[in-house]
């Protein structure tokens, strides 16, 4: 049976997906034969760069977010798989200026993998590179390591606070400053309602029962919390919220950045529903939403679900939250 | 095979087209089994594996068939590159640096004792290495890698090469069917839990199959 | 069964999805108890207006396009159903102004009742109203009267290039003239892959086989061309396109703005992968894409399938396009 | 029924306490069949038709407890409006516009005759027509009314108000039937083509409704 999906040769995807984005978005970036996506006008090179890499099938994520304001590179890798280290490396070298190389990785054992080998390479080639690596996912509970704790939406957060603090003219010490604030006060928890389709092998993802849904799923379909019966949009968000705010710390008081970022097929009606649950919890609780998005920023094909983000902020990463940025996936004026 | 092959000094060393042989084996096992590796990975990760162990295994190929005439040294570095470039998620960086080590450990061409040839290989080993903290038990390539290794070093010079490298790919096997009884620390599998109970590694069984493709190469010359 | 939706109770959703859409954009647009959407930084007085109706369900149309550059004041109806005539006077009402109104809407045939009963009531009360009704659906084929064909995502380019007019001061006969030039050069085509679920009732909007898709489904269900098996995307780009052209005239040498609409759970990755079909087609005929949209504007919840919507484009159309805008659901710079 | 009446002049005409029992009643047979409407509108259209009713029944009633003491004329249009405010889609408006209708016929309070009775009604549909192009056999609320209209009008004063009603909600009825054979011409049912044969058309169903609750306020009376 075929797949219900509309694509051409499977092996061919990320080629054909990063032809029709390039095609789509030639005003603002242009795609590599290594799979690097690049600005068609280069940052003022006495600025730091941002590069990040990441499989493709997560569309906008992450190449979305390459242009004014955000990143300066993303290397693509196949259908949820890392590029390869010398497309890493190839790209860190394209990004290499006297300012450095904010090299944000999301922890996922590919990434990090590929991630490290080319940094290691770039640096033995006097590139000035920080790296900062995204762990925020919750799911696997309070005390686990960060190395065993997932990269999710969160990196596009850093994105836009890193890529707006690098426009604005900041050393690289400051940025990665900056970018390591965030990450150490942001969390992200996952819910899966339904399975997507592997676009490659036309598999499902991961198997949850017609009744079910199950909080802290990975955007693989990597395991959470177990499944639970479906709960209504109040009750997720409350369940979600709370563990969110517990991870983070945050307390009446505090201001809050807080992202519902669809997987795919959960529309964004229900994310505004839910969005309205988390207010009220945060309300409860005393806690301020100061800055927010709803939409799809990191999907998971056609998985129904969410993700749901929050950060204490500051004064100073919600100006940089709020700066411009002009990509393919997000403009802020 | 012991007794059937040429000259005392045939059986001491292999020469580099022999090593090529040897890799092209192992990419032979590969192809002959990748959709078991499928199947496994779609068990306990994505299943992506076979895929990423077969154009890994054309990189490797084409890169050695795109220069014939060059130093192994030098064809085993290009072939890591090429499969790092070729495979993405955990494969392409893992089996790259490990042909990339196993080149790094030559020096200029002639021909490979066992010593060489056993240093080749924990070499390339060796480079994974620094790059992964998979240990035995968390059911990885390493799984298959390290206890071939650890036979490697239990044999001195005197061992003849193919009876050295039918000895590690017999102890990668062993290790590789050891991973169906191991809990997951990294990849992907590591968040299946003991979902994965009853299923060998990919990874740590593509390992055994390139080993055994070495031993192969060798034993049938 | 419950339905595999995050929502609260099915008979409020259009209260709570618009409570939360006004919370997460409460920067931007507010909502009113007669639930219209309303800038909160309204357009200058002598500027020309733009009020629109329609349903919800639909996110992020129409609502997410109120805003600068776009829209004054967007009627929301329950979901899939048009507001009443009291909601839709009111906002004609609010809308007043010497410059007049713009008043566009869907040809969907509770809009258009509910939409001419208010205009009749507000112009007996003075105010000064231009109508454009949208009916850029071609699947009932060449031919078909005007009023039979129905208003799909060819509302949101026009709220756009008619947003921008009047926010660039034109009169109300300059800005009616340039919609309806863009009206009578604009064509839709909609493709389904694989049902919705209405989110009141639970039920599927439609029903689908297994390994077949339907060209030319309206947003609700309404029957298409009949079912086909299920072709590629550059089969599917090349089919729709062609009709398109046909529908619009388009020769070589045209110049055209090419809008892919996600329905809901198809992908980012797909639409690319059927834009980059579709410059493949409009290449062999000599066509030229001047702008694009790639993504999800007028969505049917969780509908999988798309909309591919083409019109021919002159010098102030495209300049209008590329305008800038900042609304919920859509930011130019 | 008929002779368990009143006095002759109690036969003759109705006051507007028997209208608002007539808007009542009406309102009664919707509720009873709302689940019927809302089944008809999911083979035919999009399923919300029953829902639109109930709410629309529902803002009928609330306007006239909100309001005891109005003129009649005022309960309807103000009533009218309401319906038009509470259902979306196609029925709001189109049910307002009856209502606002029907008490735009109206002088002040007082007595109806059945001349003016048939006149309210007539006008009821009169203004809808001013928003629908809908004919008979077009598959819509007009093939209840329409023919309910032309019953009306073959009737002169004599006819008592009860009997002038029922007869005309008898013509209603027998409308709403025969749009089982009919494609839709008009609303989401246009586009079903001939998957809505054998299917009455909800609206026509819901307006056989109201008439035959008018009807029948009359004739318990
Ligand atoms: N950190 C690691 N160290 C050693 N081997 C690893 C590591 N992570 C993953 N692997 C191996 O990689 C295999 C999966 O490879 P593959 O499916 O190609 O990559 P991915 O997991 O990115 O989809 C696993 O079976 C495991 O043997
Ligand atoms: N133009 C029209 N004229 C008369 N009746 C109409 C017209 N359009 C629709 N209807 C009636 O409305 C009914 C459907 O009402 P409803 O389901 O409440 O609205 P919607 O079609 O917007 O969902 C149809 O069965 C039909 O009788
Ligand atoms: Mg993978
Ligand atoms: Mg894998
Ligand atoms: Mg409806
Ligand atoms: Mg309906």
């Amino acid at each position: 049976m075929k797949m219900k999906k509309f694509i051409n040769d499977p092996t061919q995807l990320t080629s054909e997906l990063l032809e029709g984005f390039a095609l789509a978005h030639g005003d603002m970036i242009a795609v590599s034969p290594e799979r690097l996506v690049t600005r068609v006008r280069p940052k003022s090179p006495d600025k730091v760069s941002l590069v990040t890499l990441g499989g493709a099938g997560h569309e906008p994520a992450l190449s979305g977010f390459v242009g004014e304001g955000m990143l300066d590179i993303s290397v693509v890798g196949d259908i949820f798989a890392a590029p390869g280290p010398p497309a890493v490396l190839e790209a860190l070298r394209q990004a290499k200026r006297d300012a450095g190389v904010l090299f944000v990785v999301l922890n996922h054992a590919g990434d990090v993998l590929s991630g490290n080998m080319a940094l290691q390479m770039a640096e033995s080639e006097g590139i000035k590179i920080t790296k900062v690596v995204t762990h925020e996912d919750i799911a696997a509970g309070p005390g686990t390591p960060d190395a065993d704790r997932r990269g999710l939406v969160g990196c596009v957060a850093l994105y836009k606070i890193a890529g707006a603090a690098a426009e604005a003219g900041k050393s690289l010490e400051e940025v990665a400053a900056i970018a390591e604030r965030l990450n150490n006060n942001m969390a992200t928890l996952a819910v899966a309602m339904k399975a997507a389709t592997h676009p490659a092998t036309g598999e499902a993802l991961f198997e949850l029962p017609d009744d079910e849904m199950e909080i802290g799923m990975g955007q693989h379909g990597e395991a959470g919390t177990g499944p639970s019966p479906i709960r209504s949009a109040d009750e997720t968000a409350a369940i979600m919220m709370e563990n969110l705010v517990k991870a983070i710390g945050a307390k009446a008081g505090d201001r809050l950045l807080v992202i519902l970022n669809g997987a795919g097929a959960t529309t964004l009606m229900e994310l505004y529903i839910v969005f309205r649950g988390v207010k009220k919890y945060l309300d409860q609780h005393g806690i301020t939403i100061v800055a927010s998005h709803v939409g799809e920023l990191l999907t998971v094909q056609e998985m129904a679900g969410f993700q749901m983000f929050a950060a204490k902020m500051d004064d100073e990463l919600l100006d940089l939250w709020k700066a411009p940025c002009n990509t393919p996936a997000w403009a802020v004026k | 095979m012991i007794g059937t092959t040429g000259t005392p000094h045939m059986k001491d060393t292999v020469n580099p087209s022999q090593v090529t042989a040897m890799l092209r084996t192992a990419a032979g096992q590969i192809r002959a089994r990748h959709q078991l590796l499928t199947d496994l990975d779609s068990v306990t990760g994505d299943g992506d594996h076979g895929t990423a162990m077969l154009r890994s295994m054309d990189a490797l190929e084409q890169t050695m068939d795109a220069m014939p005439e060059a130093e192994l040294k030098e064809v085993l570095a290009k072939s890591g590159w090429a499969v790092m470039s070729a495979a993405g998620g955990s494969t392409g960086p893992l089996l790259g640096t490990f042909f990339i080590g196993m080149g790094a450990s030559l020096g200029e061409a002639g021909q490979l004792d066992g010593a060489a040839l056993s240093a080749m290989i924990r070499r390339g080993v060796t480079e994974m290495q620094k790059h992964t903290q998979a240990r035995i038990g968390d059911k990885t390539m390493m799984d298959a890698l390290l206890p071939a290794v650890a036979t490697l070093e239990q044999h001195d010079e005197s061992t003849p090469p193919a009876r050295l490298l039918q000895l590690a790919a017999e102890s990668a096997a062993l290790g590789a069917e050891q991973t169906k009884d191991m809990l997951a620390k990294f990849g992907r599998a590591r968040n299946l839990g003991d979902r994965v109970l009853g299923h060998a590694d990919p990874g740590a069984t593509s390992m055994a199959l390139i080993l055994a493709g070495f031993a192969e190469a060798l034993n049938e010359s």
